[in-house]
């Protein structure tokens, strides 16, 4: 276990330890060239986590790239916390989706919880008001214990966060299959409603300027959640179970409020949560956005437990903490909003214009790196891409279903899936209700919420079917994107902008980033023709057990508009007597 | 008529309870954040639903030990309608202002969904504008909702007519399926159902605003009669 | 400085479910042994030091920590403070 | 018949809100002596005599009661069953 700051740049060369934090060679003589010299045990640290595939998307920036992104509706694409979307009247719907994968693996009901907890902050860091929640999930089969009990945590977790923190739960999906047996998938999409003029951005800038840092003390929570998000599950990562963080719904509740409430006060400059990779990432990017540069001491941070080092502070994961950054000598206006609500805010450092990051502990320098080689200049991979040999077999194979004898018997076979059959028992433990704008709830096509004080409402789905994706990704990804199209307009919607969540196996096997590759070009060409760009999204990689990759499941959350609830559509059947059509071929 | 709104940290129905006061119903109604509350200028008090200090301990426990709970009893005592909903009744439960605890629902599980209760006392100043033995459908959401007392406590409250709403089909395990009681004197209500999230027909139903008109009604009778 | 453990359990009478739970839990995983089982709430306290203790640990009980509807309590006094 | 008492704690380190919320509630209502306050799980279960109690005791923790990632317990074993 890595944790002695002292250990020497000199001792990290040499013994490769900068391997454990996962950076390769290449990267680590890099490192030396950006820094001209040795980088010490933080700053090996705050790079590792920094160029992880989870925040660099060092992989799937060459992919993500080709999403069309842009429309007139579209006032924010990907970049930020979330994208936003224009719904008409000033107003505007903001959305994202991200997932939780390798934390839920291994303590499901906190991991799923954090998870919820993460994608709510990004929604409301950027100035929205979070109203609603959705869910992905995927697991193995429901013959396993161990699927059971992971199945029953994840949905109790989900549970446990959004019931609290008074956000509905109105919709997701459930798939099971053997391939994600011991790696489950839990995405969590939010959805949050803004004022135009109210958008915030995380940004530092305006030299001089103080940095905030607001909510939970810092603990030892899941320090290297990010690089553990980005290596493939094994036996081994059991062992590494105190990376898992355990979230405070409660205290997420009161920094909801508290940030809201911030957004008035001219004095609020930028905003951004700590995610993964926490105060390294929110900060790094803060600055490396503005062009600025960030100073912080780290004597100042929060702390909840005793003689934490830089390393620690840095790389902590600890849950519900925002970083904000906050005109000089107009911070007691900011601190007393989150005070009202008990919750700490403390001057934690300044932005400063040399565009270095830079952090101070018990009065020395313990970091000074180039903030864009953080953010901006972080190294991209284009990986090698190969037609998987599964793909070229199943080409050639003509399949057609043998003739169904008996049709009722099948009927019933079908929904005995648990793939199929219906999700009550999953969302009945969603408050799916409060906020009192749910007007379709779970169990539809699509989720229908309204925007109170107008006649205007939003449709919102997640969709993918991995199992078309496998077989023929590009394809896939079209009916991903198609499917979820449909389940808006089929609620009255019309479908405006969608949010992806790319779910793959280990990239640096070829078949893998190929499988990548074609469902972003499928969900790509999908969106264009039907003109919804992609405006967030969220990559999760080395999604495999013991080397046994799960299908691609590239998860499409996509947000409709009604102009009017008269057009609200739900899917059940409303009386006897209906006459019943089938549209299509 | 004026309702106080109390906002306990954690409350998440706060503002649902306003929405159904100030835009369904069209009465006056003002969210009291629990620290600097003065009840004076109010009619009537709202206790919201959601997880006021995160539900930790038990549901409502760290809220009913905070201040605002002496104004609130004192207002009790005067007569004041009082009403409390989900975590709101566990408020008034932990507080002592009704009988009776929340245990975890029979099935270990938060559950939320529409419900059937029927109406077992329409003689309230909460439900006069019901009919009596009237079902009516209400949304439920809770994990802590399973109501329990003792016998003696629960023949108490059949004998004085203080179950108010019980459920047509237990879902939680409640003694006597109670979903809602009021104390002794009639003036403060707690329930498990949200009234506050079926006010609008396009919400599912809105069979919880008659609830708050009777409310109203009985307040106008008592203190703007004649005008 | 002293540590103080509080078992709080569901009176007798008042149904258990979680318990119930438990035990159906753990008979199917192969424990037929477990006859029973209840489930409830474990706390440390950190306290300075007071000169009455047991009545102050009453209180808080009282005001608090249990529910003496459904619940009853029992606690122990150690020295010093559980790290 | 034995009765096996479980205490179930968050680990060291790990984030313990609830913990947290009851401390503070308490020095507001006037305890202002508590220094800090941890909120476990406690378990009573009612066994058969059995050979290897101890093992299966630590079998029942390992697959059910208790959450070894984030979750530490200890345990006592008593003559008889409590009512
Ligand atoms: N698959 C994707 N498609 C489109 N945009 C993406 C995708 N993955 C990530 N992004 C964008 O990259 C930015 C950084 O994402 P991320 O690091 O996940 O945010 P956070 O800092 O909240 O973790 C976000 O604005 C996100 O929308």
């Amino acid at each position: 276990m890595l944790q002695a700051s002292e250990i020497s740049p000199e001792v990290i060369e040499k013994d490769l330890l900068y391997k454990e934090m996962g950076l390769t060679d290449a990267e680590y003589e890099h490192i030396k060239k950006v820094l001209n010299r040795r980088p010490n045990f933080t700053e090996a640290g705050i790079f590792s986590v920094m160029w992880s595939e989870h925040c660099s998307y060092k992989t799937s920036k060459p992919l993500l790239k080709k999403f069309p992104t842009k429309a007139p509706h579209v006032l924010q694409g990907p970049g930020e916390g979330a994208g936003i979307i224009d719904i008409g009247d000033g107003q505007a719907a903001v959305f994202k989706i991200e997932s939780h994968n390798h934390p839920s693996a291994v303590e499901p009901y906190q991991g799923a919880a954090t998870g919820v907890g993460g994608i709510i902050r990004d929604v409301f860091s950027m100035g929205a008001r979070p109203v609603a929640l959705l869910n992905s999930l995927r697991f193995g089969s429901l013959a396993s214990e161990r699927v059971k009990y992971l199945f029953e945590e994840v949905v109790n977790g989900i549970a446990g966060y959004g019931n609290c923190v008074g956000v509905p739960t109105v919709g997701g999906e459930v798939q099971f299959d053997n391939c994600y047996e011991g790696n489950p998938l839990v995405n969590a999409m939010c959805v949050g409603l803004i004022d135009q003029k109210d958008i915030q951005k995380g940004i530092a800038a305006g030299i001089g300027n103080t940095v905030l840092y607001a909510g939970a003390p810092t603990g030892r929570d899941g320090i290297h959640g990010a690089t553990f998000a980005s290596e493939d599950l094994s036996e081994e990562s059991e062992s590494k179970r105190p990376s898992v963080q355990v979230g405070d719904p409660f205290m997420e509740k009161l920094l909801i409020e508290a940030c809201l409430e911030a957004i008035h006060c001219e004095s609020l400059v930028g905003m951004q949560d700590m995610g993964a990779a926490g105060l390294t990432s929110s900060a790094s990017e803060m600055a490396s956005k503005a062009g600025m540069g960030m100073e912080m001491n780290l004597d100042l941070v929060p702390q909840r437990e005793l003689e934490m080092t830089p390393y620690e502070l840095m790389l902590s994961e600890s849950q519900e903490r925002m970083l904000m950054v906050v005109k000089k000598g107009e911070e007691q206006e900011i601190i007393d909003i989150f005070q009202k609500y008990g919750l700490e805010a403390v001057a934690v450092g300044q932005v400063t214009d040399d565009k270095q990051f830079r952090l101070l502990h018990k009065g020395e320098v313990v970091t000074d790196i180039p903030v864009d080689s953080l953010a901006e200049d972080a190294p991209v991979y284009h990986k090698p891409s190969k037609v998987p040999a599964y793909f070229k077999a199943y080409q050639q194979v003509d399949y057609y279903p043998e003739g169904i004898q008996n049709f009722s018997e099948t009927l019933k076979a079908l929904l005995q899936q648990p793939t199929i059959a219906s999700k009550e028992w999953v969302y009945d433990q969603y408050d799916s209700m409060v906020q009192t704008n749910t007007i379709v709830t779970p169990g539809s096509d699509a989720a229908v919420i309204r925007v109170k004080g107008t006649d205007k409402a939003l449709a919102i789905t997640t969709d993918c079917n991995s199992r078309y994706i496998y077989l023929d990704p590009e394809t896939g990804g079209k009916i991903a994107v198609a499917e979820a199209a449909r389940n808006i307009v089929c609620s009255g919607g019309k479908p405006l902008a969608l949010t992806d969540g790319l779910n793959l196996g280990n990239p640096d096997k070829p078949e893998n980033f190929w499988q990548m590759e074609k469902s972003v070009d499928g969900m790509s060409a999908a969106s264009l023709v039907l003109n919804t760009p992609v405006i967030s999204g969220n990559v999760s990689l080395y999604n495999e057990t013991n080397g046994q990759s799960i299908f691609p499941t590239p998860v499409v959350g996509m947000v409709g508009l009604l102009d009017s609830l008269n057009h609200v559509t739900p899917s059940f059947f409303q009386k006897a007597g209906d006459v019943i059509y089938v549209i299509g071929e | 008529m004026k309702f106080a709104v109390i906002v306990f940290p954690g409350s998440n129905c706060d503002r649902d309870m306003y929405h159904a006061v100030q835009d369904s119903l069209g009465e006056e109604a003002k969210l009291v954040w629990y620290e600097d509350a003065d009840l004076v200028e109010f009619d009537a008090i709202l206790l919201p639903g959601g997880f006021s200090y995160g539900d930790y301990l038990r549901s409502g426990a760290i809220a009913a030990t905070s201040n605002i709970v002496n104004q609130i009893k004192q207002k009790a005592s005067e007569g004041m309608p009082i009403l409390g909903v989900c975590n709101g009744f566990q408020v008034l439960l932990e507080s002592g202002l009704l009988p009776g605890a929340m245990l975890r629902n029979k099935k270990l599980k938060f559950m939320c969904h529409q419900e059937e209760l029927v109406v077992e006392n329409n003689q309230t100043q909460f439900t006069s504008s019901y009919e009596e033995k009237e079902t009516i459908s209400l949304p439920i959401a809770h994990g802590e909702g399973n109501y329990y007392c003792d016998e003696k406590v629960l023949a108490e409250l059949e004998a004085n007519g203080q179950i108010v709403f019980r459920y047509a089909d237990n879902p939680n395990g409640s003694v006597g399926d109670i979903a809602g009681i009021i104390n002794e004197q009639g003036n403060v209500l707690g329930m498990m159902p949200h009234p506050e999230r079926a006010t609008e027909a396009v919400l599912g139903s809105d069979d919880g605003l008659k609830l708050f008109k009777s409310v109203v009604n009985h307040w106008r009778e008592a203190y703007v009669a004649g005008v | 400085m002293k540590t103080v453990k509080i078992f709080i359990t569901l009176k007798h009478g008042v149904l258990d479910p979680q318990g119930k739970a438990v035990q159906e839990s753990l008979n199917k995983l192969g424990f037929p042994e477990v006859k029973g089982a209840r489930v409830g709430k474990y706390m440390e306290l950190q306290l300075d030091d007071h000169a009455d203790i047991d009545q102050q640990i009453k209180e808080m009980c009282a005001k608090l920590l249990a529910n003496p509807v459904i619940e009853d309590y029992q606690y122990t006094i150690e020295e010093g403070a559980v790290q």
